[in-house]
């Protein structure tokens, strides 16, 4: 039936969201009391959540994928539409469904929600479009797409000082990084004539003397990979943004936006700069993606470990998982045959990590809403007082451990197996000791939720709300990461499908 | 014009852009003065632009000016948010001197 | 059925979890005994024959293939044979009494306990029976979680610490093992086609080991031997990775203890047979002696550690590392009656530790110190707990027609002769020293506490301990001379599994 | 005809019910369950004379009853081991069953006496322990393979544990009965080695038949068949001696003999019936009894029976040294048990199979009786046991002291009394055969030294009891004892007379009556038994030749009798000299510094403490190394990791233009890196 619909109908995920944006603005303009909070956190769950649904159904029907003709191209081959498209706008969908009614709760006081909702949408517009990306002009572009709603929404809180710190670092560390990001396009296109994914490919196939410009351009392009999925040595922005920002925006970026940038890595190191190639042309991306998985998933695990901020050690865990998550394209080798399995499980993790991460940060979003401190403390004795809410925070905190029985447990094993079947034993070898610490940080949560006593009996009387909104939310994110582990099978199978079907 | 433009070797136009990039970096590096380092990205970017436009005219395809196009019209966006948020420094701390807020660090 | 079983624990642990705190202990209690009658039902209906693992037919087998990643499949595949069925009715029978224990020192949040109890057995059986590795991984693993809880919520007052030491140190030797056993599994390259254990065992055995990244097959498997074995050997646990255990037994409230030290170790000495010692006999003959050393040692040091402390438990759990010491070396002389007598031991010893730790609890009910010098004389007021703990701690001392006996004289005569060992009989002897110690130290620490005239530091005024302390400490006393005067019981079955792991061995032939 | 061997299980059965009794119910009986207790043993008595009469009528019994773990398997390492219970009824078991029954049950009686009428509390464990202790004697007794022996062998030290420690509220007691345990406990560490490497060796560990361990060993010494396994590179010969050394250090532990003899006068802290099981019938007789058991294992090794007899003799004169100088009724009596057993180990030592056992026939029942006798001086004595408050008890409580008297006589060697006939025996055998091997001849020598001083210590134990003036008040006016310390009293008193009569060997050997040597007879199958399990069959089998003095056997017969005679005449009359006086002091002093060596025994026990402690503090220096260095290592590992943490989270230095320099700094050497390796720049 897929082919019935007008090839178009393959971007109707990126379609829904962009006009759910448009829509909230319209919403805005129409009613512009403060009831419109409610309205438009309706219209923009709504939105995203068929944006979803229409991208899963996209999957099941198979469009795209090579057994139902293979990718689809559109607009002179700039876009391209296939399984792991759909699988990412999935991914970025439903986070923004879980961010968009969050925030109703968050921003329940605050003066002009409105904003918010639309730049939300926009910014995941772009990242649908990311994930569909065929050309380094349409990449640059969509990036940009995710990056300037996300400087707003992280500064979002004005008189907020911390919100506005975090907003102008992240703004500076994205501009600078955006431009070497450019820079590193333009050589590209220098060295190779083209900027298509596949003219790119040829071009790095027939390197005359061109393959130290090549290269200089892929390493810059590297580093705006690193940037927009906060990898060493472009990660200095994530601690401060992620803590800095209102939760639900900590949630949105260190999920979506970070998803976004591994997408665009996916692609870019599969179809424009295909291993085999590029280290026949002696670049060596893989040892570089290496280098910077190792030392990413060291530096935010052990900075994470000696935190005082449950939301900064987030930050810092989530710096962590993208360390893992590099191993996806750092394990790759020419015509490894656990390429496609490699690349699937980080792909699969990515997805769990979206629940779960997000998850927490919403947890996060609830105690500050609450306006319970900070720090590790102060979370002392929380299940007392909100039991669902910390269980909830408990599965999360165990399913970014890697513990059953959660998702995290097999997305992150089988992204370990990968690696060591792709025979990159010490890529395997990093992760195992990284989350060895990570399990002692995540556990001092659930300590402080359950085992610790509070620091004061009056000290939980703040837990006078139950934000309805927030809790839908981390609920459905915790009954997603137990679900995601007995229907683990679908979700790895496709994306390794899709994975394989880039090489 | 156009053969003035192509008569020159492509190298050149490769490194005056990189010297472009690189003076902006610099600046990037030793300006704490937001503003300035808005400046300094901007030279960057254009440094990126000149790339485009000189290589395709070399190649002989319009993607490259097409995509110059595109990238002004970023940078201005980018620009127009930076100052936005530039203002909110100002109203906050007081200075725009982006080394000074250092509230949240370690 | 397995999977009944298994599935049943964990809707009883939900029911229990939600049930108001007055009445969980005892509804948990009534949960926990229908595993118990269902493993009674699976070993009536056991025909044993043979290893799971190498060939012999697998009893009450279910495989639902699951998922497939890496061109591998993944698979819910559950059964048992003659070495993991005592395991899981040791199980199922200690659980309940566990639970009945708890009544009296559990006084807060008992619906969460006795919930995290019934979740935590319903992940043993699982290990006990998955024949799958990624299945059996997930229960392995998810053990851990609720084992944190019940230390760090109702344990002593340094229970935070040992919660975190226990949870990030066994994670840690899992992560280990992990990438041990995957990088044997992708050597095998096509040879196999899943996870599951048998075949992996059988494409091992039939050589399908291949050159993997340079590495030649020997050396690999002796790679994975050897990261398997440090992975599980926290887990027993073995000199010199030991040190969690007694910080976490001594933390740990009394039910929680009986269940680590009855079951979770028993889950490092299974792995390893499972494991090293099923899938790669010869890398083990080959390391046969340090291995041995290695037995020793834990035996004579674990005991030397027991003699040299006050508190009762922290002596029980140094001395559970001795014993352990015992079932490794009856693993690694493959001989049918050393590896017969060590899983048979580990029975054995599920049950004698068991009670031991219970009956201290009981005595620590009473008098809220565990301390050898706060307390003397106890058995004039608590006649029946003291007696039953006497009883107790001739059997952990190897009286005969108890069960610690008979696994032990079953290990010892396997291993005394033991061909592919060799100095077998100065190890073997060494090894028995340790049951002079262990009743040199059981029998001071009862002396000092148990009798002479009654004293006590702190001021409780002690009576005989309540009924439901007392019962779970007879039916323990009962069932561990059951199986010391008739331990055929178990070991005719435990033999006719552990004769082809024996056979494994190419000098054994 | 009814088959009375398959009753012998309710021998060893009946007093475990009474055990189970006395431990369920026994506070709802009269009297804590004693009469179950004696209504057992009653049982077990009666039914063991007739499987004595039975065996007398030529029969005997070698079965399996239950396969403890069954058999079969891969045939790699040890397989096909049978470990089975059984029991195996031949002259020698059916006369210890006789003898176990008999005391146990006498016991029982007195204990009536003894713990009933005193007041005494917890008298229900008292009967579970006595019924328990009885029973796991019994098996041991009817074992009929070595792997059963232990078990039982083990249960009995549990017993002696358990009734040792009976008053568990003193701090006394306790102590003791863990000296008890843990000293056998170290002697049975050898034993099971022992068991482990019979099975491994021979694959079974019967003692009787054709697939019995000494006889497949005494075939494989002859080459005419081989054993399953022995350790690479040892002679046969050789491992054997090791086996049987191993296995005797369980005897050497259970018979209290030199150097694990120090537990014994501690178990005097236990209330004295149970002394008297422990010293005449179960626990000390288990270890010779053993020995006895598996003579045809034994008689094999030369070596192993050198080194018995010398222990042996050693041991019989060291304890006697000991018992000199003692106080206390009851340390009387324990260093004379050590120094009798001591003899007995010398006859096995010294081939003098039926010797020993004829001793440990005798001696059963006069230690019995002087134990009993002793409980009967202290219910007089209120529980007082120093000698030195007795004297003049003679008058005051008749029965006792004649039956008293009658076990001293038996004890000290004089004739015609029982001790003196097997006492003599073994020195006899000592010396025949020790005329032909030094090594036994000192262990002879030993023997006889002891006879002196045995003869002294017991009537200067007599004398300060019994004779001269009562030294206190009590000793004045003593509590009297009723009929059921009487009785036990006469019982044993006659047979300690009569039991020397059933092997007057002297007497035959010199008057040439055959036939009255009825104990020589009986355990050599004369009225049938076992094939291999037969003295003369040992005799073959054993190393010795006799040789003789002047005079030939009657010759030597003769000077060795009036020799041992002669000399515990001596020691009686010494001590009727020193002590049988009005009011008798102490002559320790004329020892002067040995005296102080014989009150600390040699300082054995110091040596021991002084081991013990040393254990610990190795323990101690254990302990600290595991929590300072291994878990230390543990512990440090996290700590150096949260340590790097804290300082990796330092580069986050909040300064947002220091962020740019290190993003730039780290493009430029990722830029480097690949560009060196990658050969861009050339």
């Amino acid at each position: 039936m897929v082919n019935t619909l007008p090839q178009v109908a393959a971007l109707l995920p990126v379609f829904l969201l962009a006009f759910t944006g448009l829509a909230l603005l319209l919403v805005d303009t129409i009613s512009p009391d403060t009831r419109s909070n409610t309205s438009m956190a309706v219209v923009g769950a709504v939105g995203s959540l068929a944006a979803s649904a229409a991208s899963v159904w996209l999957v099941v029907s198979g469009t795209g994928s090579p057994d139902t003709g293979g990718a689809i191209t559109l607009f002179a081959e700039a876009i391209k539409v296939d399984t792991m498209a759909l699988f990412f706008s999935a991914i970025f969908a439903s986070v923004t469904a879980l961010v968009v009614v969050a925030a109703h709760d968050y921003f329940h006081d605050h003066a002009s929600p409105a904003a918010f909702y639309s730049l939300t949408l926009f910014a995941a517009t772009g990242m649908a479009l990311l994930a569909a990306a065929n050309s380094l002009a349409v990449v640059f572009v969509a990036l940009e797409m995710v990056s300037l709603p996300s400087y707003v929404l992280v500064a979002y809180l004005k008189r907020n000082r911390g919100s506005v710190e975090a907003g102008l670092k992240y703004f500076l560390v994205g501009a600078l990084s955006s431009a070497i990001f450019l820079f590193g396009i333009s050589l590209v296109y220098a060295a190779t004539g083209s900027l298509l994914f596949g003219g790119v490919a040829e071009g790095i196939g027939s390197l005359d003397g061109l393959a130290g410009i090549a290269g200089l351009g892929i390493v810059m392009i590297v580093g705006g990979v690193a940037y927009k999925t906060a990898s060493v040595p472009f990660h200095f922005w994530a601690p401060e943004a992620y803590e800095g920002a209102p939760a639900p925006v900590s949630a949105f970026l260190s999920s979506a936006s970070k998803a976004a940038g591994f997408v665009v890595a996916f692609r870019l190191f599969t179809e424009a700069f295909p291993v085999g190639a590029s280290l026949a042309a002696g670049i060596d991306w893989v040892l570089a993606f290496g280098v910077l998985a190792a030392v990413t998933m060291t530096l935010g695990n052990f900075a994470a470990a000696v935190q005082e901020e449950v939301k900064r050690m987030l930050a810092y865990s989530s710096i962590g998982h993208a360390g893992y998550v590099l191993i996806g394209v750092a394990a790759l080798s020419a015509g490894g045959s656990a390429n496609g399995s490699v690349m699937g499980a980080a792909m699969a993790h990515l997805l769990v990590y979206g629940f779960m991460n997000t998850g927490a940060f919403l947890f996060v979003a609830m105690a500050e809403r609450w306006g319970v401190g900070r720090t590790f403390e102060d979370y002392a004795g929380l299940a007392k007082r909100a039991p669902v809410a910390s269980t909830a925070m408990a599965v999360f905190m165990f399913s970014l451990a890697g513990l059953p029985p959660f998702a995290g447990f097999f997305s992150k094993y089988f992204l370990f197996m990968g690696a060591i079947d792709n025979g990159f034993l010490w890529l395997a070898a990093f992760g195992a000791v990284n989350s060895v610490v990570s399990l002692y940080y995540y556990s001092r949560v659930v300590k402080a939720l359950f085992i610790d006593d509070p620091a004061s009996s009056s000290s939980l009387d703040a837990i006078d709300v139950r934000p309805t909104g927030l809790y839908a939310a981390v609920v459905f994110a915790a009954v997603a990461t137990v679900l995601l582990l007995p229907g683990f099978g679908p979700v790895i199978e496709t994306a390794e499908a899709a994975a394989s079907a880039l090489f | 014009m156009t053969a003035v433009a192509s008569s020159i070797p492509p190298e050149w136009y490769l490194l005056l852009a990189a010297a472009v990039f690189c003076i902006g970096l610099f600046g990037v590096l030793t300006r704490n003065d937001a503003l300035y380092f808005l400046m300094s990205v901007e030279l960057m970017m254009n440094a990126a632009n000149i790339n485009f436009v000189a290589f395709a005219l070399y190649y002989g395809d319009l993607t490259g000016q097409v995509f110059a196009l595109f990238v002004i019209a970023l940078a201005a966006a980018e620009v127009a948010i930076g100052i936005g948020i530039i203002l909110v420094l100002y109203r906050n701390f007081g200075v725009t001197d982006v080394t000074v807020p250092t509230e949240m660090r370690w | 059925m397995i999977e009944a079983l298994i599935g049943f624990t964990f809707a009883a642990a939900l029911l229990v979890l939600l049930a108001p705190d007055e009445w969980a202990g005892r509804l948990a209690f009534a949960f926990s005994l229908l595993p118990f009658a269902g493993s009674l039902y699976l070993w009536s209906g056991f025909e044993s024959a043979g290893n799971a693992l190498t060939g012999g037919d697998i009893g009450y087998m279910t495989q639902i293939e699951w998922l497939e990643v890496g061109g591998r499949t993944v698979s819910w595949f559950v059964g048992v044979d003659g070495i993991s069925l005592p395991l899981v009715v040791l199980t199922t029978f200690l659980v309940p009494l566990a639970i009945v224990s708890a009544w009296t020192p559990i006084d807060s949040r008992q619906s969460q306990f006795y919930g995290l109890m019934l979740f935590m057995e319903a992940n043993l059986l699982g290990v006990f029976t998955a024949l799958d590795f990624f299945l059996w991984f997930v229960f392995w693993e998810a053990v851990l979680v609720p084992m944190y809880f019940l230390i760090g919520v109702w344990g002593g007052p340094r229970r935070k610490y040992a919660a975190i030491k226990f949870f990030v140190y066994t994670n840690a030797a899992s992560l280990l093992m992990f990438i041990g056993f995957m990088s044997l599994t992708f050597a095998l390259g096509g040879s196999v086609s899943s996870f599951a254990l048998p075949e992996i065992t059988g494409a091992i055995a039939d050589g399908g080991l291949g050159t993997w990244f340079g590495i030649s097959p020997d050396r690999i498997a002796m790679v994975a031997f050897l990261a398997m074995f440090a992975g599980f050997a926290v887990k027993v646990p073995i000199v010199p990775v030991h040190t969690w255990l007694p910080d976490a037994h001594v933390e740990a409230p009394t039910p929680v203890s009986v269940l680590l030290a009855g079951v979770l170790l028993k889950m490092g000495t299974y792995a390893l047979l499972r494991f090293n010692f099923t899938m790669l006999p010869d890398q083990a003959s080959a390391l046969a002696v340090p291995i041995a050393a290695i037995a020793v040692i834990s035996v004579i040091y674990g005991a030397m550690l027991a003699l040299a402390q006050k508190d009762l438990k922290r002596i029980v759990a140094y001395s559970s590392v001795s014993s352990m010491g015992y079932v490794i070396l009856g693993l690694v002389v493959f001989t049918e009656y050393g590896v017969g007598g060590a899983t048979f031991q580990m029975v054995a010893h599920g049950l004698i530790s068991g009670l031991m730790f219970m009956a201290v609890g009981v005595i620590y009910n009473a008098t809220h110190t565990r301390m050898v010098g706060d307390m003397s004389g106890m058995a004039d007021r608590m006649p029946v707990a003291v007696g039953i703990l006497v009883a107790g701690a001739f059997g952990y001392m190897g009286l005969p027609l108890m069960a610690g006996f008979a696994g032990e004289f079953f290990i010892f005569v396997g291993s005394f002769a033991a061909p592919s060992l060799p100095y077998a009989p100065i190890f073997t002897a060494l090894a028995m020293f340790g049951i002079v110690i262990v009743a040199g130290y059981l029998l001071s620490a009862m002396q000092s506490t148990l009798f002479g005239p009654f004293e006590l530091e702190t001021d409780y005024d002690v009576g005989p301990a309540p009924f439901h302390d007392v019962a779970p400490l007879a039916v323990l006393l009962v069932a561990i001379i059951v199986l010391g005067v008739a331990p055929d019981i178990f070991f005719e079955m435990i033999r006719d599994a552990a004769v082809p792991v024996v056979e494994g061995v190419t000098i054994n032939g | 005809m009814i088959d009375v061997f398959s009753y012998v299980p309710a021998i060893v059965l009946l007093p475990f019910f009474s055990f189970l009794i006395a431990l369920g119910v026994g506070k709802y009986l009269p009297k804590g369950g004693a009469f179950g207790g004696i209504a057992a043993t009653a049982g077990s008595f009666l039914l063991s004379l007739w499987v004595l009469a039975t065996v007398a009528g030529g029969e005997a019994a070698n079965r399996t009853l239950y396969y403890w773990a069954s058999e079969g398997g891969a045939g790699i390492g040890p397989t096909d081991i049978e470990l089975s219970f059984g029991i195996l009824i031949d002259p020698l078991s059916a006369l210890m069953l006789v003898i176990v029954t008999l005391v146990a049950l006498l016991v029982h009686v007195f204990s009536l006496g003894y713990m009933n009428d005193e007041g005494e509390t917890g008298l229900p464990r008292y009967y579970a322990g006595l019924g328990l202790f009885t029973a796991s004697m019994l098996g041991f007794v009817v074992a009929d393979n070595l792997l059963m022996a232990f078990m039982f062998f083990e249960l009995v030290g549990l017993c002696s544990y358990l009734l040792i420690g009976f008053h568990f509220r003193e701090p006394g007691p306790p102590s003791a009965a863990k000296k008890a345990f843990l000293v056998t406990r170290f002697g049975d560490y050898f034993f099971l080695i022992g068991v482990v490497a019979v099975i491994a060796t021979f694959g079974t560990a019967q003692f009787a038949g054709t697939e019995s361990f000494p006889h497949l060993a005494e075939a494989a010494l002859a080459g005419e068949g081989s054993v399953a396994w022995t350790p690479a590179g040892v002679e046969l010969q050789t491992w054997l001696t090791v086996v049987g050394l191993l296995v005797l250090g369980g005897v050497v532990g259970k018979s209290a003999q030199f150097p694990l003899h120090t537990w014994l006068p501690d178990a005097m802290e236990g209330p004295t019936p149970v002394s008297a099981l422990i010293h005449a019938a179960t626990m000390v007789a288990a270890g010779v009894y053993l020995v006895a058991r598996m003579y045809g294992f034994y008689a094999l090794t030369p070596t192993t029976l050198a080194v018995i007899a010398f222990i042996g003799g050693f041991t019989a004169l060291f304890a006697a040294t000991m018992g000199v100088v003692k106080d206390e009724l009851k340390q009387v009596l324990a260093y004379s048990t050590i120094s009798q057993y001591g003899y007995m180990m010398l006859a096995l030592g010294a081939g003098g199979y039926v010797a020993a056992v004829f001793h440990l026939t005798t001696h059963a029942f006069f230690k019995a009786l002087l134990f009993l006798g002793a409980g009967a001086v202290i219910i007089a004595m209120h529980h007082n046991e120093d000698m030195w408050d007795m004297g003049g008890l003679k008058a005051k409580m008749p029965v006792t002291y004649y039956t008293f008297l009658a076990g001293s006589l038996a004890l000290a060697g004089i004739f015609p009394f029982a001790g003196f006939w097997s006492k003599d025996e073994i020195l006899y055998e000592a010396l025949v055969h020790g005329l032909n091997d030094p090594l036994l001849l000192g262990g002879y020598l030993m023997g006889l030294l002891a006879v002196p001083v045995t003869a002294f210590y017991t009537f200067r134990m007599v004398f300060l009891t019994f004779h001269g003036e009562a030294r206190s008040d009590t000793a004045r006016d003593p509590e009297p004892v009723r009929w059921n310390v009487k009785g036990p009293l006469t019982v044993l008193g006659t047979l300690a007379v009569v039991t020397g009569f059933i092997n007057m060997v002297p007497v035959q050997k010199v008057l040439g009556l055959e036939g009255i040597d009825l104990l020589h007879l009986w355990l050599d199958n004369h009225w049938g038994g076992i094939e291999g399990l037969s003295s003369h069959h040992y005799a073959d089998i054993g190393p010795y030749s006799s040789g003789y003095l002047v005079g030939g056997e009657v010759g030597t017969v003769l000077v060795g009798a009036a020799v041992s005679l002669g000399l515990a005449l001596g020691g009686l009359l010494v001590a009727w000299r020193l002590y049988n006086v009005p009011s008798p002091t102490e002559h320790t002093a004329k020892l002067g510094g040995i005296k102080d060596v014989l009150y600390n025994n040699y300082y054995l026990d110091e040596l021991q403490v002084w081991l013990a402690y040393r254990t610990e503090d190795v323990a101690g220096g254990a302990n600290t190394f595991d929590q300072g260095i291994i878990d230390g290592v543990v512990n440090g590992v996290s700590s150096v990791s949260l340590f790097g943490g804290s300082r990796i989270r330092r580069i986050q230095s909040g300064v947002v233009s220091q962020y740019a320099a290190l993003l730039t700094l780290g493009l430029v050497a990722l830029l480097l890196a690949l560009g060196l390796s990658g050969g861009w720049f050339l």
